[in-house]
């Protein structure tokens, strides 16, 4: 058990000392920090490809149908014939494109999606980048995905592609707000921002001490992820395929990629921060099997979404963040305040809950509190959600509840 | 050539180019584009200094915030930015030229001329900073962190009253 | 300690704030002129970050003077775009060089 | 600095990966422009009117709300992280900030800013 949940440390470090004997160590530190961004990429890209695969046999089977069932068994061939299209089909560069901009975008959206991976721990000591403002870090690189969608739907010179990137934009930016939020209760309570800290004092996973935060942020993390039913930048019955319009082939399926990648991080996240990482849950697995196990359950529940829900319009998913998510995620950073401040997880950097007792506690308390909580922030919105479902009965546009000026106005 | 020098150069090498760029191009928008790399050019020299916290900071307020504030403002002012042939430069250009590298060759010099103390022994703190600014923020700097809340709340009502379409 | 002297770091500020100046009175365009002002902006927060790390690294003050300057220069690009965007409904131009109301 | 390091590293395979992907794209698929296929996507039609159109004013109004948040962030991180070393003393201060911040959010709200119109 404990050789193989340490088997990627093990290899590394026979490796590091394999070309120590031939290289001097600042060359083999340099060799290896590329190397094992080397690997991660390539790991992630893979990932991305099976997750092709998944969500398209998930959805098939949501909606009684097979999926893809041709290319190999189980159709888990076809991510492969996929890419050999891909990379065969002609690269259209649109006449009144700006083609420096236009070339480089695919290009800078990749890059960040996966720098993601760099400070997400996949397992025991499995971290590449320990970095100590780690969460500020994933919130900074999603500002420079939002950046690189700029780009791709100013420089396509297409209607469709500008408002799609200004709409894409738009929302990742008004989503960021309450995850930003979120994070910030957790990091409150695990007293930092280094993401193996986050993990090492999740003796109880922060899904059950915040199930009203673990809940929103799956839904914020949908939106920012520009996922159904938060689609709305690329939604093709209006927007052709929203700021990717004018890109064709390759420059596409790095959109694709980028797209599918960020999911995969986002996922990670969400793991790492909620679920407790690479903790094992009572069965013991290696700890990297126990995280891309987790990782996995959050991405089908994505998926999950994406087979259930209906889209959303713009002002809707508007009004829903910044008059439901972004006040309920504030008030519940000043109620965790609170709270901390009586039961806290950590006290000068150590953690202070002790045995089965001590988290039995703490999860009580802070179960309770959300539990109250969730009902005071039901009781306050009890209005808005009463007209929406007033006006679904019958027979108009639902979900106006929230946004109650557009009807005056 | 230490590591960190070529480190160092190449970062310098990406901000005065592209802020170079950014003066010079004819689009507001690509201009913004430059401005961009600027930013990511300044983070790497905090973080080469030892802010690694502030050089996130800068790239999430400056790239995720700022820069994005501005794209929108290009964005929302079409007739300007759709027109090819505006000219990028106001009359008095040459003018300013003459006195930008005047200046650039002033501080140059001034900053050659000057004996500058060498870096500090002992590693900066650079893990745990943003824990060391909390405190800080809470005991000798409690001022600026409640008038920054202030600062914002002012900038936030004023740009609403003056943006919205009444 | 550090191989880079802190004489580089300044050279790169200064030069960078020249840039920054000289696109700040020379462009054309009220969005670039802001633009030009963020580069002094950020020229200035090299000089302090530098200043810290060579001359008080074990204190705060540089860095979190930097903080502040991030913050102003956050408000005023947002209160500066939306006056430009109010110009820009009403004059429909947002050259400073036909924005002369003022002037008598 | 080691992490930052790393983080360099990942910053230079994840621009070259995507780059080298285009490239291998570019050698492998074929190139025949012509016109009509490089014209701008219209849903088949000849496209109508200017790209440029006139956006929204509501999507700044968005863009500077998350500003203000955005550098909030800035601010309650590090309090966040410290505050297991402080006291209450440093909840009461958070709350100020947070309170001033949620009267703006409000200010905004009643304004009807926060409405998509």
């Amino acid at each position: 058990m404990e050789a193989l949940d340490r088997i990627f440390i093990r290899i590394g470090e026979a490796f590091s000392t394999f070309l120590a004997q031939y290289l001097p160590a600042p060359v083999v530190t340099v060799i290896g920090m590329f190397l094992s961004a080397i690997i991660i990429s390539t790991f992630a890209a893979l990932t991305f490809m099976l997750l092709t695969w998944l969500e398209r046999k998930f959805v098939g089977r949501m909606q009684d149908r097979i999926g893809p069932n041709r290319v190999g068994p189980f159709g888990l061939l076809q991510p492969i014939a996929d890419a050999i299209k891909m990379f065969t089909k002609e690269l259209i560069t649109p006449a009144g494109a700006h083609k420096v901009v236009y070339n480089l975008a695919p290009i800078l959206v990749v890059a960040p999606s996966l720098m993601i991976f760099a400070v997400i721990p996949f397992g025991r000591d499995m971290v590449a980048a320990d970095l100590d403002v780690g969460v500020l870090y994933l919130i900074a690189l999603s500002s420079a995905t939002e950046v690189a969608i700029l780009m791709a739907g100013w420089a396509s010179r297409n209607k469709f592609s500008l408002l799609g990137a200004m709409r894409a934009v738009a929302q990742m930016l008004s989503y960021e707000v309450p995850l930003v939020l979120i994070l910030l209760t957790l990091v409150l309570m695990a007293g930092s921002m280094r993401l193996t800290d986050l993990v090492a004092v999740q003796g109880v996973p922060f899904a059950f001490l915040q199930p009203v935060a673990f809940v929103i942020f799956i839904v914020a993390a949908a939106a920012e992820l520009n996922r159904t039913p938060f689609d709305i930048p690329e939604a093709e019955s209006e927007l052709v395929a929203g700021y990717h319009t004018e890109y064709g082939g390759m420059k596409f399926g790095l959109f694709m990629m980028a797209e599918f990648i960020a999911a995969f991080g986002m996922a990670a996240l969400v793991t790492t921060v909620f679920l407790g990482g690479w903790r094992p849950w009572l069965i013991p697995l290696p700890s990297w099997l126990w995280f891309l196990i987790k990782t996995y359950l959050v991405l089908f529940v994505f998926i999950w979404f994406r087979g259930t829900f209906p889209r959303l319009r713009i002002d809707q998913l508007q009004a829903f963040c910044w008059k439901f998510l972004v006040p309920v995620t504030l008030l519940n950073v000043i109620v965790t305040g609170v709270v901390v401040t009586f039961v806290p997880l950590v006290r000068n950097g150590e953690v202070v809950v002790r045995g089965i007792g001590g988290w039995a506690t703490v999860t009580v308390v802070y179960f309770a509190v959300n539990v109250v909580f969730a009902l005071v922030v039901a009781w306050l919105y009890r209005r808005p959600t009463l007209q929406a479902v007033q006006q679904i009965q019958v027979g108009q546009p639902a979900g106006r509840g929230l946004s109650r000026e557009v009807q005056t106005a | 050539m230490t590591a960190e020098q070529v480190v160092f150069v190449l970062a310098a090498v990406v901000t005065l180019g592209s802020a170079l760029g950014m003066v010079t191009t004819r689009s507001v928008f690509v201009g913004a584009l430059w401005m961009i790399a600027v930013f990511g050019g300044v983070a790497a020299l905090f973080i080469l200094l030892g802010a690694g916290f502030l050089g996130i900071v800068q790239i999430l307020v400056y790239i995720g915030a700022i820069a994005v504030l501005i794209l929108f403002a290009i964005m929302l002012t079409p007739r300007v930015m759709g027109d090819p042939n505006a000219p990028r430069y106001n009359r008095q250009w040459p003018l300013v030229a003459v006195m930008a590298s005047a200046l650039a060759s002033l501080l140059v010099a001034l900053v050659l001329r000057t004996d500058w103390p060498l870096a500090q022994e002992g590693a900066p703190t650079i893990t745990g900073f943003a824990v060391e600014l909390g405190k800080g923020f809470m005991t000798t700097y409690i001022l600026p962190f409640e008038v920054a809340s202030v600062l914002l709340l002012v900038a936030l009502i004023g740009a609403i009253v003056i943006a919205r379409e009444e | 300690m550090s191989s880079v002297p802190l004489s580089w770091y300044l050279i790169v500020a200064a030069l960078l704030f020249s840039i920054g100046a000289y696109g700040a009175l020379a462009r054309r365009n009220a969005i670039g002129i802001l633009m030009g002002i963020e580069l002094m902006l950020n020229a200035v927060n090299i000089n302090l970050v530098a200043f810290w790390r060579y001359i008080e690294v074990t204190g705060l003050a540089g860095q979190l003077f930097a903080v502040i300057v991030i913050t102003v220069a956050a408000a005023e690009a947002a209160v500066a775009l939306a006056l430009i965007l109010a110009i820009y409904r009403t004059r429909d131009t947002v050259n400073v060089e036909e924005i002369d109301l003022l002037k008598w | 600095m080691k992490p930052y390091a790393v983080i360099g590293a990942f910053l230079v395979i994840g621009l070259l990966l995507p780059l080298m992907t285009v490239m291998a794209a570019t050698l492998l698929s074929p190139r025949k422009p012509n016109p009509i296929k490089q014209d701008i996507y219209e849903c088949g039609l000849k496209t109508v009117g200017e790209t440029w159109v006139q956006f929204k004013v509501q999507y700044y109004i968005y863009a500077l709300i998350f500003v203000v948040f955005d550098i909030e962030v800035v601010f309650l991180y590090p309090w966040a992280v410290a505050y297991n070393q402080l006291g209450l003393f440093a909840l009461v201060e958070m709350l100020i900030f947070a309170g001033i911040l949620l009267a703006g959010l409000l200010y905004a709200w009643r304004k009807g800013a926060l409405s998509w119109v």
